[in-house]
């Protein structure tokens, strides 16, 4: 298997996917002639043309309603924002319009538009650096991915453009540059709604989501050598969220700690717990344990920064604390 | 506009009309429990403006009134079924008589949020372009949402795009208790057109003759890929903003003004004048009216609400491009 | 004590206030001349000048932000928003600017702002009638809160417009017209950020929000028919959130059920799940039960509504379930 | 303009050129982490257009450049402090050098998200009137940000009600990648204005004088409760979209053509023609630019990182109205 970039697989499904679907069209701030600001997009356009792959004004609220007209009327969008926190700034356009056009008239149209959401804190400060997915997680009608990896980032991607519902997608900038190992071939494709077990393990299950995933792999791995077993598990998508995965987990571990980038009050490990303790109370042996920012905007100094985001010291804390 | 026409956009406005007199009685009476924003007094350039459109061409209607619907061709049963939440409409229950929807004729539906629909008219602009179509799309929007950012964001972008869309604004010199000229610091909303570098232009919205003429110009225009018009269509709401609205903001001397300027008696007198009518087929256009509304009602009455369990049904289709 | 309205309670508080203080003010659309669209506002424009109490075009971005220029600058603008929904309308001045200012700015600046937000379904489907806290909770900067009857919102009222900070009040539709006593005298403030014991009892926790309590106290009036003790808690203000009653009231009665009209995804209910568990877990004897909308938009026809939105049957049967 | 005052901008221009220079250089060794979009060939206007404040007006700056602060006077030092992520600076390293704030003359700060600052421009436009004082407001933005939709309403809520505000256009002729005529529908965004029936104008944004008389006759219409007004400054961003910017969309030509209209040599020549400046005052000039840069550089190195755990304070205020 070839190993490539997070940003090369994101790339490779754009490409793979616009070139199997001509109603796939893709557009946002600067990703046509610049090749977007995190370049993900360089040489699309000369690939499928201007009206294919075109520059916008910055005019976010146009951009996410305009991809959910396109959708009702055919296409396949791919709109991208140049930062995942503008989704406020096109708040009523994600949560009313792509969220819930299609109910709203009574499943009448599909919404099979994506949205990519550069995310992650990089020390640009509280509008540029947020995951806000969890805000998401609670409007109705959207689906939400999250990759962790380049094979991840690819195969979701391809499911979210073929799916025929709205999907946020997550890419987290700081994973642009990892490398690993992804399936060639234009039929791999990795399905909506299902978790991955990064890792396997028996005392603690340690669900991570995004960028946390690769600081809870090294979690665990750190954790094996004091002789404790951790089972890693990245939800992948967000919405529609594979419960059974981590409710399994947790039946053999009857431990939970959630690692992620959201702001702690009502992120994912919220769900995460609330469900947990409506579906596996009897097998809870210890509390749960959020690793998340704590209820603060994020601040763009670095040193203030790496004090609110979650680090593998406190999932490792956190982890330590449940097993001891 | 030939003769057939003309009949054609009057008997729309007469049909609406009559529907929306009926639909305020139901609901007076308490014998539906839908909320409606009447768009008595807009129904000429309602009609004439949807009178431009080919069957393909996609529609973005405002919350006012049902001569939109009418005059594209929706069954009156199935709007009437919507504003009674039953089965037999077209969304469902779910969107009430407020998200009226109609794939067959490019109807799109409508934006609980005001000024939503500017962007998704873009979009559907989008579309038609990149496909290498020649639809347009029409996109109505009243005087106080010509107001929302969503507006400027639309117009400029199908304009560096040149898409095919026409936004028609309905100024009817209210929004809710707010008259136009308190809300909107332009005198003629065309003028914003200017903004845009694309055509704006405003027409007696009571004259359907000069609306068809101008919203055909802007449709012309935007089929033969050169992009975006405003067409501003002055009018006045006849009616409260919606059916119980006490109307505490204006006066009854206003109203009674415009009462005097309603498009139906006037474009019905025209059309006597010019002989298009007769005193007779009038007669019969009322009779047929109302007696497609009775058989209407009676549908509506006859369908079943719908299971409340389908309440979860439609968030996400199942389907995907696999 | 005088018996007024929900809506009187609100009215009075905006009375008391902008004759206390001239640097509030208040606007939006339709406030002025007409009174408001559930004509809370009407006569304050009488009252108080054009200046202090004035109608908006319909622009919610420049409403709200406009309130946090205000705020900047020596006001303590009061903005009323026609419908709760549309707070997404304004999504980044509410999230990013309303909430975030201050911090992104070092503390530059207060921003005492209070927005009103109509909320609770009454048939007028997906757009018009969320009750959309939890979405905000998870917003760092903003206060939230949702009072459930005439002295709270009264009290609740003076005290957000007296925060220094920009606060986003809910009201619910459905209680304008309910009756209840209210203290007299200008000096009845409810502080933010302290629950309220509805009702006290020893064998279930039930928190209900907003126009769940008058219903969950109707639900603890049955049960205690059938034997049962409930304690309705009312968490009456969401940012900051009273977690010790609820954690007390828990370590007592071992079971909790929460009724909110929130999606259920990270809705309420889930981070006060994810708290107990963080908290309480060897408190609680039964699961969690959360009685809240099942994650689909909110319906128009009152048929469809009423199977989504959580009435005193399904709160009965959710706090039998764990009674049994 | 009076000598002194054209002294006083070419003073100000010329330091926020040379602290640009030196925050490039600091960027590119590394030595501060920060992020930068320089202004470099626009100081000209920004320097100009905020000379027109009064100490108690409020300023609401672009993200493009440091020249707003050095013209409104915030101690260089802070400036640098912010960049750094440092304590000294104006905002605990909260907001880094995108969001310099001073409460002391009005520097109300910055919104991350483009176009932010059009409704809180507004508000404090309200706050003035509401006040009843004759303050006023400058709102500066980008060719790209003046599509955005808050633009629009903020411009509207403005005229309706005659609010103090002055909306100043830096037309640099990109937004990152994306040229001013895809992004834009018109020509002059000065044109703008008419669909708000505000007073528009478009100057030349590298000629000072220019800028400041277009932009003083707005305030002063603003300080009379005439209302807003907007001014469009054509100028052109002689540096990348950031500091690191490859410019992969523009070709060298266009950039070198733009080189020959800088606005610092061209006003130096002007005012050296005037002999407002001779060679010696322009050397004294040059030589205190370097010792304040250099001064405050030392200061911005001894100034410690803020503590971390001060990440948890200033989400909200403590205090009340009570
Ligand atoms: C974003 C938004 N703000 C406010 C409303 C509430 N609202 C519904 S209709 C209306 C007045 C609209 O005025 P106008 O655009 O002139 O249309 P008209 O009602 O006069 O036909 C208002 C304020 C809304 N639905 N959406
Ligand atoms: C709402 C929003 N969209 C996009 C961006 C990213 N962005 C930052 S600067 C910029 C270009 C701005 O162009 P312009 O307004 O012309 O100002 P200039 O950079 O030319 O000074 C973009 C797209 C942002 N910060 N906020
Ligand atoms: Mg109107
Ligand atoms: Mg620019």
């Amino acid at each position: 298997m070839p190993t490539i970039t997070y940003a090369e697989a994101i790339k490779q499904a754009l490409v793979e996917e616009m070139r199997r679907d001509p109603s796939v069209i893709l557009y946002g701030e600067d990703v046509a002639n610049f090749g977007g600001i995190f370049r993900i997009t360089a040489g699309l356009k000369d690939m499928f043309g201007d009206e294919r792959v075109f520059d916008t004004p910055i005019s976010e609220n146009a951009l996410v309603g305009g991809g959910v007209g396109a959708a009702l009327t055919g296409l396949r969008p791919i709109v991208e924002l140049q930062f995942a926190d503008f989704l406020f700034t096109a708040g009523d356009e994600v949560v009313l319009k792509a969220g819930m056009w299609r109910y709203g008239h009574g499943g009448a149209y599909r919404i099979p538009l994506v949205v990519r959401c550069p995310s992650g804190a990089t020390a640009t400060g509280p509008e540029h650096g947020q995951c806000p997915e969890a805000f998401f997680m609670h409007a109705p009608g959207l689906k939400i991915v999250s990759p962790s990896n380049p094979a991840d980032a690819k195969g979701l991607l391809k499911s979210a453009i073929r799916d025929d519902n709205p999907v946020l997608y997550f890419e987290h900038k700081l994973l642009y540059a990892t490398r690993g190992e992804v399936p060639e071939g234009e039929d791999f494709m990795v399905p909506l709604g299902k978790a991955s077990i990064a890792r396997e393990g028996d005392d603690l299950t340690l669900v991570a989501i995004s960028a946390m995933v690769p600081k809870a792999l090294k979690v665990a791995e750190r954790l094996a050598g004091e002789g404790h077993s951790v089972e890693v598990i990245d939800p992948r998508s967000l919405v529609p969220f594979d419960r059974e995965t981590i409710i399994e987990s947790v039946k053999k571990t009857g431990k939970i700690v959630v690692a992620e980038e959201s702001y702690k009050t009502l992120g994912v490990g919220a769900e995460i717990g609330a469900m947990l303790m409506e579906n596996a109370l009897e097998y809870l042996d210890r509390p749960l344990r959020r690793v998340a920012i704590p209820d603060v905007p994020i601040p763009t100094a670095a040193v203030l920064e790496a004090f609110v985001i979650p680090n593998e010291e406190k999932i490792y804390q956190a982890c330590r604390e449940l097993l001891s | 506009m030939d003769n057939k026409l003309k009949l054609d956009i009057y008997r729309k406005m007469l049909l609406s009309r009559r529907l929306e007199e009926r639909i305020a009685e139901l609901i007076k009476a308490g014998q539906v429990g839908g909320f409606m924003h009447a768009g008595v007094g807009q129904e000429a350039l309602q009609c004439a403006a949807i009178a431009t459109m080919r069957p393909d061409d996609y529609l973005l209607y405002a919350h006012r009134g049902v001569a939109y619907w009418v005059a594209r061709g929706i069954p009156i049963e199935k709007i009437l079924c919507d504003l009674a939440g039953k089965e037999g409409g077209t969304n469902r229950g779910k969107g009430g008589v407020m998200r009226v929807v109609y794939p067959k004729l490019g109807v799109l539906g409508e934006s609980g949020t005001l000024g939503g629909c500017f962007p998704i008219a873009a979009g559907a602009g989008i579309s038609i372009k990149v496909k290498g179509e020649d639809k347009v799309v029409l996109c109505f929007f009243g005087d106080g949402t010509s107001n929302r950012g969503t507006f400027h964001e639309a117009v400029n972008l199908s304009a560096v795009r040149k898409l095919p869309v026409v936004f028609i604004c309905e100024n009817n010199g209210w929004a809710v208790s707010m008259p136009t000229e308190r809300s909107t610091a332009v005198k003629d909303i065309s003028a914003r057109a200017a903004g845009y570098n694309i055509p704006g232009k405003t027409v007696d919205g009571n004259d359907p003759e000069a609306v068809y003429a101008a919203v055909k110009e802007a449709v012309d225009r935007a089929r033969k890929g050169l992009g975006p018009s405003l067409v501003e269509c002055k009018t006045y709401r006849l009616w409260g903003h919606w059916v119980g609205d006490p109307e505490n903001y204006r006066s009854r001397e206003e109203v009674q003004k415009h009462w005097r300027r309603d498009p139906l008696p006037r474009f019905e007198r025209k059309l006597l004048d010019e002989k298009v009518l007769t005193d007779e087929s009038r007669a019969e256009f009322e009779a047929e009216a109302r007696a497609t509304i009775d058989k209407a009602v009676e549908f509506m009455r006859s369908q079943p609400f719908p299971k409340p369990e389908t309440a979860l049904e439609d968030v996400f289709s199942e389907s995907t491009a696999g």
